[in-house]
């Protein structure tokens, strides 16, 4: 049976022996005997590393999704990874360290969360970034939270435009915090914000682009919360903020968004990157850990994790977040990817993506029966109408070596003609895809359409 | 890396798409174009890789060394799993993809949920939580559920005064009120104590078993009829479940709500602080709140589906996956008979290391402990004017990591001390004369113990200038007059 | 165009002008006009780094071959790697590293080197190694000129149970250096030495096991070199050494294998690992680089290349060899696998590949026709006798997904019946093959054999 | 490592075979078999991690910083390179498998014997010679084949006074003799004294064009008339043809055998002094004698040919395959001009640093070089007594890996430093300032440059204890009463 000990039989016995008992089990003697597990773990013996690896790669081959070509996205991208990143962000010293608890031998984690931070208050617009939350949808939870214990208020309006996992998960954790939740529709692919203000609102909650993968109207957004007194968070992808306006140009109070595109794989959904950024006024109440500069005893430039007295382990019930673990490898990684395309790079790959996406949209267009689902700009996702139910057509589609997209309801308002139309599918380009791959787009669906 | 950087300099070669180059301005209407370059940082690849790799060379990891960080389970990472979630056919598959495309992704999942279950003794697990605290968080969600799906609007949760940072936090976060329970002198929990807070207000009490002193509780069988007799519910914080692989299970306790930290007892990487995966696994009445969806058996296949009354999604998709398959494979690899080692051999080093440092560093509690000890320094303290701190800090500069200190707060000055089970006797036997070095260095010399560490990259970290003055980017850097 | 040059068209421009010209071309305008390129390279022009990629992985889809189950061997071995060597051994410090000329800032690769020679002296028995030659054959070569210097003679005794390519290249090399070949021939899979001694030879040469699987007689190669004045080269396997007795146990004077068995992928033949060791009187006659252990001006324990007088760098044309680069990465790697192979992980897995050769021997000897060469004792592979051209045998065997083995000519003498018979083929058993990959040899085999 | 080994320890995990075990005695006679059991080392995979992690944090590389090790060129090396050698297609392959199961193989190895000849403007080339030593013995081969099949029994090769030392072991090896030519006070070739040592004895000269000093031989076409004109053929040693990728070909000068170093131009990794790479190219009338068996296209796929009259194998396969793939993944990465801008900014980068030095090391001839640049520290030396190597050394406190030290040899107290075109301007102003504290210090302080270096994991070795008192194994430091 294949272990990591380094344990001799004879160390085994030796170190026994220095403690006076005699086998493994004495060490558990105070163990009640009714709690004691008899027989074995009721799971399969262990076998070899290399018969395990071998049994992962079967598993790994019935995932037939990893074979095609992904038109998928809605907060989970398939960009390119370059083998410099791939092969910086899995040096050992990253991957194998804990939370930087002593920064004399961690500054290589703190500088890179440093430099993190930097890049994702750059892509926000707004000036202070934590060091990463589990997700985009546990980002937004936590700006609800902030938002709730800023205002003092439990109302949080948030967009229909805004990521249904991710309002599925705020629903989940209001079962705690009692966030009281109102869902603004959409129309014609864009929010329809109420008009005047709200004394109830903690936040106002707005995608750009949004699920959907159209622009939203965020001086509204904006203005709705200024004449309610509440936040603004902005639920931004950090890709198309390289061409559009930051969530900071539009005012947003709080910027939350999912990082994997820079630099992690597609994964199934995760570890993913939490990305939040806040105004400077609302630093005391970040969630998470957060990197600051200062010296060592000798006057050197050094980073350690600061505004601790916010946290869990010093704080507890009156913390402002339970996270302690968060996805700091990943937030190490998106500094690495960023470092690697650049400022010239993250523009041409944003331009890339929406240059693909516009050119697929009017290729698509033609096809009889596709229609875009709104006028609304969009930059690199956009919602189509199939006229037909987009789950067989993505079956179809798969068929033919093409993941189309993702199926959604909710597009348009409840009660707005037919209720949640099934025929929606929203549709993504990375700058992965070439030409030819739209094409192949094109027929995939136009066959998955006229079957 | 932005003192590298250089405008016009770009590392960054995108493929060929054969795509026509539009304009922005033709696609993104001008009230929402960005009107100036997002400025990131300006590096070519071979600068990029210098600085990283640089930065590297300023970590510690626990491939360099003993990392005894109480409470974390710094143990070895096997490079299989890394391995593991290389594989394409696991890293690249869209999430959102229909289950007939995902078919080995959900397979995996249910096979890790089914070994959870076992290893707990647990009837049903959500793979969604992306760490402990998530786990936590989920967990008292579910008892939430549970009492309110009875009617019953119960208030408290109790908690020990010894336990972690996340557990109050969380009970915060859940809408609950924080009992703390205070810890008899021999680290447990003062069951009188616990009495006197019982009451039909109380949903449930939260406990790490063994205890975040090492200690297993010895009274796990009346403190789950305590509470279970006013109808609390028992939650299980996984952290220190690498004590008791395969020799005792939390089910078996009756506890009711596990959460496991996948990074610490299934070694999955810490990768500098996350990622991390926090499933949650429950007894059968607890099932039908499980968040969804969850990957279930179904027909010949797999598919997914939401339980009857589930409190909903608790993470973006479905969980830390890439942090799950490794999991499993540690899992796979070492098996019942591996596992039970395991946890041998984590309690086997600990009460050896307890053993060994009681004449410099007694036990906090002078009796056995499970897979780590707490020491405390306030004799030496009191003797040479050197703190728990210090000696930790001298232990960088002997080439260890350092324990985790000031943790549990219930200990004064404490060293919380988990070698792990992949440390060899000869590596604990250098770590115990790194210490005696240490203690008689601060008898000898203490100001050079107050001074240490020396030969780490940088020397103590100035902490208070951090939290008084922020600098957290490098263009608050640039306003601050340091660049 | 892509490139890695870190340098901006500014700093371009600054540089030149310090430089006091105009245009990159002025940097080469001393050379003769008319070697001067016109027109750039006709070359196609560069794509991305992930544009090469795909068209490397698509050239890399064509090798059919490396999708067969590995039967193949004669040097070129299809062992597990363990993700963990490969972890390690691929650590930049060690890949992007030069040769250990600066001794304090290059212990890593030193010790790891000095690791290396520890290693390979264990296993061949010999009390000094090198520190890596570019391949088994390259190792041979070496040795035919340490034995030519060492004895001042030419003549070299090789067995034609030797390697036929190693043999060759031998031959190439000797144009060079004058050494007069002549092969002993095999009877029944070993060598026939001729009796009495000789006194022209520098070398007698024999493989241990040998090209076709079999164990030679050892002590009658000792016995002629001894009756001769010449050196017994013995070009060992590594991995039968661990269950076989050493090169050096037999009183050999050189020991020259191939390494690649130890960590490095089959890789098409190379880079792979020539290794060689000597006894301690030959040592000033060494062939490349050797690491020694010596201390630094502190008196710490330190590594550093040593007995350099050897070398070519010094010795110049009186140099043991012209070696310079090696194959350091190699050695390294072959360090960390025995490593990881441990003292018992090494004999299991020599059992456990002379278990699967004794298995599939007897197993494949039911098959019709088809029959062993020889009754001699071999170790992890073998010859067989197919009754028909081992070529198309190969080839139908591929078809099922099994890469037979290796075609081989030259095992009897020549003109002992029928010349250079084409109907023998070698076997190979590693630790890879479970008991259903030797059923499904023997399956394709009588398929193959019957058709 | 077999300071952390203890027997019973193992890391080694072998797969499950079903195949029923043997006793070896069945199977290797008792005059075959060992009688004892081989002592390797016995280590926990934990351990041998830490182990050689450890070792790795004590090795300098390019990816840590410049590298400016004349001759040898340490650029950066794309990490792009290094997935496609490990594509499993290209690396899981036999060398011995047919030729109709390799095509993808053999295709790759067409394709650059195509762009290698492009590049040099040769005929056709061999990719068997593992670094460019062989390739320069293979060369000589094939020089030595031409004049033999000739009937011409040549005894001669010339080589410049300022060659590598791998090009005398390779003429002594290929059964020439050499006959050194001294150079010019310009650091150029003597023609004179190249004219007077010919004759129709002489096979053939030997060149690197830039020279070792880092300078165009600008008689080359004079040279190559002289020695085409007494039946001699040019070989061209190619260690720094990185300074005339697309500028100039050695083909085009009249060099009728080129080897190149792929793991310098073409930016494989050195791999801590190997694998290497070295191809030899040549001319028309050399294609027959080539090594073989050789790629070849064939039909519409590739076959294995072995020409007409070669030499034979080089090499026990088909060359160092996944050297020759990253250095094909690196050319089309480049492609024309990438090249031609590479071979620009080498030579810029040494310009700009021949200039920026001269006040404190000049270089050793004044004008303009190539990709490298000599210069001498004889004045320093008589200044204040610090030598090229203790510079060298106090460079290495620096952050910097040290220059080629005292080669050439016909130049004083040299220091060879090539910058390479992956080192940007900001690097390049970097290792000048700290040469200038050096040469500074120098002045100053000279002791403190002599005991340099300091920050480095050991301080200067003792090369003589090495040499005097062998100690070149784990064993023989145990004989020696060390362990
Ligand atoms: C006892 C205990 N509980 C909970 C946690 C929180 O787990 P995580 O960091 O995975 O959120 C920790 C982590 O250090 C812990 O030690
Ligand atoms: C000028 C010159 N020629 C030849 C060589 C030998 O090349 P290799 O080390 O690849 O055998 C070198 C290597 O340093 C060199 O610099």
């Amino acid at each position: 049976m294949p272990t990591y000990l380094p344990h001799t039989a004879e160390q085994d016995a030796a170190m026994l022996r220095f403690l006076g008992l005699e086998h493994m089990e004495d060490l558990f003697a105070h163990l009640p005997a009714a709690v004691r597990l008899a027989g074995g773990l009721p799971i399969p013996e262990g076998r070899s590393e290399l018969d395990v690896l071998d049994e992962m790669a079967v598993l790994a081959s019935r995932n037939v999704a990893a074979g095609l070509t992904c038109f998928a996205g809605v907060g989970a991208y398939d960009h390119d990874i370059p083998p410099v990143v791939r092969a910086l962000a899995s040096r050992s010293e990253f991957v194998t360290a804990y939370t930087p608890y002593q920064p004399e031998v961690a500054q290589g984690v703190l500088q890179a969360l440093f430099e993190y931070q930097t890049l994702v208050a750059r892509l926000s617009g707004l000036p202070i970034a934590n060091a990463s939350l589990y997700d985009g949808a546990a980002a937004l939870v936590e700006a609800l939270n902030l938002a709730a214990s800023t205002t003092g208020r439990h109302g949080v309006l948030i967009s229909r435009g805004v990521h249904p996992h991710w309002r599925a998960a705020a629903r989940t954790f209001a079962a705690g915090t009692g966030h009281q939740f109102e869902e603004a529709p959409l129309v014609g692919g864009v929010t329809v914000w109420p008009t005047g203000g709200r004394d109830d609102l903690a936040a106002v909650v707005v995608g750009y682009p949004n699920y959907w993968g159209f622009l939203e109207d965020l001086a509204a957004a904006r203005a709705l919360a200024d004449a309610s007194g509440a936040l603004l968070v902005v639920a931004g992808d950090p890709v198309a903020a390289a061409v559009v306006r930051s969530a900071g140009s539009w005012d947003a109070d709080v910027f939350v968004g999912e990082g994997q595109a820079f630099g992690t794989a597609l994964s199934f959904g995760g570890p993913y990157l939490g990305m939040f950024a806040v105004r400077e006024e609302l630093v005391r109440r970040l969630p998470g850990r957060i990197v600051g500069e200062t010296v060592d005893v000798a006057g050197r430039r050094a980073f350690v994790t600061t505004l601790r007295a916010r946290e869990q382990d010093i704080r507890r019930e009156r913390a402002t977040s339970n996270v302690c673990t968060n996805q700091t490898l990943m937030a190490v990684t998106a500094a690495i990817q960023l470092g690697w395309l650049g400022t010239a790079g993250l523009r041409e790959m944003a331009l890339r993506c929406a240059t693909g996406a516009h050119e697929l949209a009017e290729r698509v267009a033609q096809v009889p029966g596709v229609r875009l689902a709104s006028a609304a700009p969009f930059v690199r996702e956009f919602a189509l109408h199939l006229g037909r139910p987009a789950g067989p057509v993505l079956a179809a589609m798969a068929r033919r070596g093409i993941l189309g997209g993702v199926a959604a309801r909710g597009l348009e308002p409840p009660g707005s003609g037919g209720g949640e139309r099934d025929d929606v599918l929203i549709v993504t380009v990375t700058e992965r895809h070439r030409d030819r791959d739209l094409d192949a787009y094109v027929e995939a669906l136009r066959a998955a359409v006229a079957s | 890396m932005f003192e590298l950087s250089s405008p016009g300099r770009s590392a960054a070669q995108l493929r060929a798409t054969g795509i026509a180059p539009r304009d922005l301005d033709a696609m993104i209407p001008s009230e929402h174009r960005r009107d100036d370059v997002l400025e990131t940082v300006d590096l070519a690849e071979r600068d990029l890789v210098g600085h990283v790799t640089r930065l590297s060379a300023r970590q510690y990891s626990v491939d360099l060394g003993a990392y005894p960080l109480g409470s974390c389970t710094m143990k070895y990472n096997p490079k299989m799993a890394d391995e593991v979630a290389g594989l394409a056919g696991l890293a690249h598959v869209h999430p959102a993809a229909d289950a007939s495309l995902t078919q080995g992704w959900l397979e995996l999942l249910v096979t890790l949920e089914e070994r959870l279950c076992a290893i707990t003794g647990m009837a049903a697990a959500t793979l969604q939580p992306a760490a402990g605290a998530a786990g936590e968080l989920t967990g008292l969600l579910l008892m939430r559920a549970y009492h309110s799906a009875r009617g019953d609007a119960r208030k408290r949760v109790l908690i020990p005064d010894s336990a972690h940072g996340t557990n109050p936090a969380s009970v915060t976060l859940s809408g609950y009120q924080v009992t703390t329970v205070p810890s008899t002198e021999r680290g447990l929990v003062d069951l009188e104590a616990l009495a006197a807070r019982l009451g039909d207000d109380v949903a449930g009490i939260m406990l790490t078993n063994p205890n975040t002193v090492g200690l297993f509780e010895e009274d796990i069988e009346t403190i789950a009829e305590l509470v279970h007799g006013v109808g609390g519910l028992l939650y299980y914080d996984g952290a220190n479940l690498n004590a008791i692989l395969g020799q005792a299970r939390p089910g078996d306790m009756g506890f009711d709500i596990v959460h496991m930290n996948l990074h610490k007892t299934f070694a999955t990487p810490h990768g500098g602080g996350g990622p991390g995966a926090g499933p949650v696994a429950v007894g059968e009445s607890l099932v039908d709140f499980l968040p969804g969806p969850r990957p279930v058996r179904q027909n010949d296949g797999y598919a997914w589906a939401t339980p009857a009354r589930s409190i909903g999604r608790v993470h973006g998709w479905h969980g830390n996956a890439l942090v799950l398959a490794r999991a499993l494979a540690y899992i796979e690899t070492h098996g019942a008979a591996g596992l039970g080692e395991v946890a041998e051999h984590a309690v086997l080093n600990a009460n050896w290391m307890r053993r060994r440092l009681a004449a410099i560093l007694p036990a906090a509690y002078d009796r056995p402990c499970m897979h780590e000890c707490v020491v405390t320094a306030t004799a030496l303290k009191d003797a040479t004017g050197v703190r728990a701190l210090d000696v930790a800090k001298s232990l960088l500069d002997e080439g260890f990591h350092a324990p985790t200190v000031y943790f549990p707060l219930i200990v004064d000055e404490a060293l919380m001390i988990e070698p792990t089970e992949t440390e060899s006797p000869e590596t604990l036997e250098a770590l115990a004369e790194a210490l005696e070095r240490i203690v008689a260095r601060a008898h000898s010399d203490p100001e050079s113990v107050h001074a240490a560490p020396q030969a780490t990259p940088v020397g103590r970290v100035d902490e208070a200038r951090a939290a008084r003055t922020l600098v957290a980017t490098e263009d608050m850097a640039t306003r601050a007059g340091l660049r």
